[in-house]
């Protein structure tokens, strides 16, 4: 395999963990509580493209049917079932974050900040 | 303690790599999720998929027919999960305690 | 924007319309539009990307509009406060009925070909069961967002 | 060859987006850079073929998200210490 | 309908239980809980039938939508699964009984709340214990682990900081879990449990392969918070409401132990196990030590599951039979033993007004019935015969000593030691404290304590509870060689 190969093959993969790392910094690093949010659907993204990008097929098209193309040749047509899984994740990762905002007011509410230290001060 | 927090993360993120280089490379229509018969010499779900989701549902759009067909149970539970979304904001956000 | 103008955004958004016409007059060309896309992706999700899913957040998103424009006490004929939760509740109970039709017909659960409904091949039938289903994610994704808002909005 | 320096600029868009997310302390300038990361993943899907996904991914990631996201740091505070 | 049926109606009663439980709460609002525990009933009905049917007939399969498994979603009720679908419909029938009366008084406003969000909690746990695809498994992991976020939220006012940090860890989890699934699936092909079990020994030891497992190992210890990973525990147990930390506490974790040993029987116990009973091993002792150093009964309890967790994982991960069968029988014990203490201790604190340990002197005096109940679970807790706790410990020092693990054996035995002092201190507290001649008014107040019990219906689940943990105690010969030796994987 050569260095050009090798770079157009893995390439998405190496970059997307490189996001997976940057959600997982945000939600360790930074200490505002709508920041860390920022960093979990960060990471749900980064999943949510690996799988996307293990359905792809070199040289074929969307999986919808083509009438051109017939049903018999499975290359012809990229793989559908991480896609399905997909929607399923982003559906769960959107009512994710509604509930966490929903946390995050009742939080501001009753504190009035959103700084986690301080929080962790107030509440002792 | 912020140095080692980088620093567990940069070591993750190193195995990650190796992990990651050794899967299948993108666009390969023989690895193993792509290819039409398993090392078992059974049927791979993504092939049997592309072949069949026309004749079984006379519907072209194959994601739609597994979303909702073949493993529609997922899609229940994902209804579940946005219903469980919306009742968790309304009893946690509701002003009137009644 | 500093925390009184913030306050006034806010309370406005609550009780009141907003003022500027552009916006009224822009927000009603919109809504039927929207609403309209939403339908037709729920309905075209068999021949084209879509579905129950993205069909029930468009349908969602025109409420949005209107709750932003009208204020949360106008735009209650739209959708009442209280609907949401319970509409959600049929959404999935039409999903999980569905399923619990076929088995009670004899098939396994969610097994549409076995839907008591004469004259049509299996094919058809799960055709015609994907578009039940559809429906009810649609209601149930639709009235969730709604009422996600409205009770940030409210709390 | 073209193709894949496409995905790459994507892929570095994305990257950007994140880091701009994440670092910026206008927390309202944040989550409109988070709608372009949301963006950007829809445009990487629509490349990959997975039209259904990025439909998805932008309905939700540029409007209904956006729409709590920003409703949520109007309820709460707009500025964050880091 | 066919028998092949009874593993789906297990989870499906409690989702439609779920949509039902708010439409009838917003016309009648009592009619919420007995709606929540008819339906539990109901699915303690099919679990027994189906546990029955196991064990006389063999596994049952449900094929999701009539498709054979590469192509659609099978349910597989195996022994395993059916004890566990026993074990969570049971304790989660008698916690729901038990929450009535508690509920009213300290979550009056979001009771149907409070009620549909334990059926969801429900329904994602037996789905996830009667699922036989990796991919419905997180959709069900997802669906039990949002309705335990907004019952921790439900809380006194630190409650939603709990939840959060709660809610951003189990996301993460679940984001681990996602990540190795997707090396896995993109290695085999597959995501059915069965098949890619098959496929696996002809992938095995591939860099990718083994860190996929990682990650899900890692996933399913931030979910059943194994101890470097245990941060979110105890603060959503002690902040959460009575009558949600007494539901999720006693099986809320041990269905992420459950996931964790399906991830192990389908990659047939792969090498790195080994390191992660040391991390098991030390989690027992950290867990105890921490125990001792609360003063908050409530938070003490939540660092002794930290620590009952390592018990668990010590024995799946030793991977032997004996040590198998004294995890699985721990995991029995251990949801027995804290619904009880958090029953306990919800009535105390209903009763008391406090959790402080130095503060329940009286104890006795004022709630014997309650009192002896918790001591039941206290002594299974520190494993004195003949109640459960003893039978499972000793399970597990067998299975220690057989793989010739010695350091085990004695992490196991020092944490004994440990429990006792932690419990010791809480008896020591409400009994043999006197009250202080010094402080004449709180003397005044020990003579005149009355007698002031929980209300029967929590009386009475309390000691079903603690009546089961003597049983199982009793019975321990008959419940390993008749139900837990036949769920043994092959090692």
């Amino acid at each position: 395999m050569t260095a050009f190969e090798f770079l157009q093959g893995y390439s998405a993969y190496i970059l997307l963990v490189v996001v997976f790392a940057i959600g997982l910094y945000g939600m360790m690093m930074k200490q505002n509580l709508i920041k860390k949010i920022m960093g979990m659907s960060i990471v749900q993204s980064s999943v949510i493209l690996f799988f996307i990008v293990s359905a792809y097929k070199e040289g074929a098209t969307v999986s919808v049917l083509d009438p051109a193309l017939g049903l018999e040749n499975p290359d012809l047509y990229l793989n559908p079932l991480p896609h399905t899984l997909m929607l399923t994740a982003i559906v769960v990762a959107v009512v994710t974050l509604g509930v966490s905002f929903a946390l995050v007011i009742m939080i501001h509410k009753r504190y009035k900040t959103l700084h986690e230290p301080t929080l962790l001060e107030l509440m002792k | 303690m912020k140095a080692i927090r980088i620093l567990a993360l940069a070591a993750f993120s190193a195995v990650m790599m190796v992990a990651v280089v050794h899967l299948p490379p993108k666009g390969d229509p023989h690895s193993p999720a792509n290819r039409v018969e398993n090392v078992l010499k059974g049927p791979v779900a993504g092939a049997y998929y592309i072949q069949n989701s026309y004749p079984d549902a006379k519907t072209p759009n194959m994601v739609t027919v597994i979303l909702a067909d073949y493993r529609g149970f997922d899609t229940l539970g994902e209804t579940v999960v946005v219903f469980a979304g919306g009742v968790a904001c309304l009893y946690l956000l509701r002003r009137r305690t009644a | 924007m500093n925390e009184v103008t913030r306050d006034i955004v806010l309370r406005r958004h609550m009780e009141g319309p907003i003022v500027s016409p552009i916006v009224h007059v822009c927000i009603r060309g919109l809504v039927p539009f929207i609403q309209i896309v939403g339908l037709y992706v729920y309905f075209h999700g068999h021949y084209s990307p879509g579905g129950g899913f993205q069909g029930g957040v468009l349908m969602a998103a025109s409420i949005i509009l209107l709750r932003m424009s009208l204020g949360l006490a106008d735009s209650q004929a739209v959708m009442p406060n209280r609907l949401p939760i319970p509409l959600a509740a049929v959404g999935a109970l039409i999903y999980a009925g569905t399923g619990l039709f076929a088995m009670v017909a004899g098939g396994s659960y969610l097994d549409y070909g076995f839907l008591p409904i004469p004259g049509l091949e299996p094919a058809m039938l799960r055709n015609l069961g994907i578009l039940m289903i559809e429906l009810g994610v649609t209601l149930c994704v639709m009235s969730t967002i709604i009422s996600i808002y409205d009770n940030l909005l409210g709390s | 060859m073209l193709p894949w320096l496409i995905e790459i600029i994507l892929f570095t868009v994305l990257i950007v987006a994140a880091l701009v997310a994440l670092g910026l302390r206008n927390l309202l300038a944040a989550v409109v850079t988070l709608s372009i990361f949301s963006f950007m993943s829809a445009s990487i899907m629509v490349k990959l073929g997975a039209i259904d996904v990025a439909f998805t991914e932008a309905v939700v990631g540029a409007g209904a998200v956006g729409v709590i996201n920003i409703l949520a740091i109007l309820l709460t505070s707009r500025k964050s210490a880091d | 309908m066919s028998d092949s049926n009874l593993p789906l109606l297990i989870p499906f009663i409690f989702l439609l239980a779920a949509l039902f439980v708010p439409l009838a709460g917003s016309i009648r609002r009592w009619a919420s809980q007995p709606l929540a525990v008819i339906a539990c009933l109901a699915s303690l009905g099919c679990s027994l039938a189906g546990l029955q049917r196991v064990f006389t007939s063999g596994t049952m399969r449900h094929y999701l939508a009539g498709w054979q498994p590469p192509i659609g979603i099978e349910f597989v009720f195996d022994p395993l699964a059916a004890i566990f679908c026993v074990l969570l419909t049971g304790v989660g029938a008698l916690v729901l009984i038990y929450s009535g009366p508690i509920a009213v008084q300290e979550i009056m406003g979001k009771r149907i709340g409070f009620y549909s969000l334990a059926m969801l909690l429900l329904a994602g746990l037996t789905g996830m214990v009667v699922t036989g695809d990796l991919f419905n498994l997180y959709v069900f992991l997802e669906i039990s682990a949002l309705a335990s976020y907004a019952l921790v939220a439900i809380g006194d006012h630190r409650a939603p900081l709990s939840s959060f940090r709660y809610l951003t860890l189990g996301t993460v989890g679940a984001c681990f879990y996602l990540m190795g699934l997707a090396f896995l699936f993109m290695t085999t092909g597959t995501l059915n449990m069965g098949e890619m079990a098959r496929m696996l020994p002809l992938v095995n030891q591939q860099p990718q392969v083994v860190i996929g497992i990682v990650l899900i190992l890692l996933g399913a210890g931030l979910k059943m918070a194994l101890f470097p990973l245990h941060t979110w525990l105890p603060d959503a147990y002690t902040n959460a409401s009575s009558p949600a930390t007494a539901l999720i506490a006693p099986i809320g974790t041990k269905v992420a132990v459950y996931m964790m040993i399906r991830v192990l029987i389908i990659t047939g116990f792969p090498p790195i196990i080994a390191a992660i009973s040391w991390v098991a091993a030390i989690g027992i002792i950290a867990g105890s030590i921490l125990a001792i150093s609360q003063t908050n009964l409530k938070r003490m309890l939540a660092y002794s599951s930290v620590a009952n967790i390592g018990y668990i994982v010590l024995g799946v991960t030793l991977a032997n039979p004996l040590a198998f069968i004294g995890a699985v029988l721990h995991i029995l014990n251990h949801a027995l033993m804290k619904a009880v203490l958090f029953m306990a201790a919800g009535g105390i604190f209903n009763k008391m007004g406090t959790l402080d340990i130095s503060q329940l002197r009286g104890l006795p005096k004022k709630m014997p019935i309650t009192t002896a109940a918790f001591l039941i679970a206290v002594f299974s807790m520190v494993g004195i015969p003949p109640t459960g706790g003893f039978f499972s410990k000793i399970y597990l020092i067998f299975g220690a000593i057989e793989a010739s693990a010695w350091v085990f054996v004695a992490a196991i035995l020092i944490s004994t030691i440990l429990n006792f002092f932690y419990f010791f201190r809480v008896i020591d507290f409400s009994f043999f404290k006197p009250y202080t001649k010094s402080d004449p008014a709180r003397e005044q107040a020990g003579e005149t304590m009355k007698m002031d019990e929980m209300s029967p219906s929590m009386l009475l689940t309390t000691l079903i509870l603690s009546a089961a943990i003597v049983v199982v105690g009793v019975y321990n010969g008959e419940l390993v060689d008749q139900f837990i030796a036949r769920a043994v994987p092959g090692f």
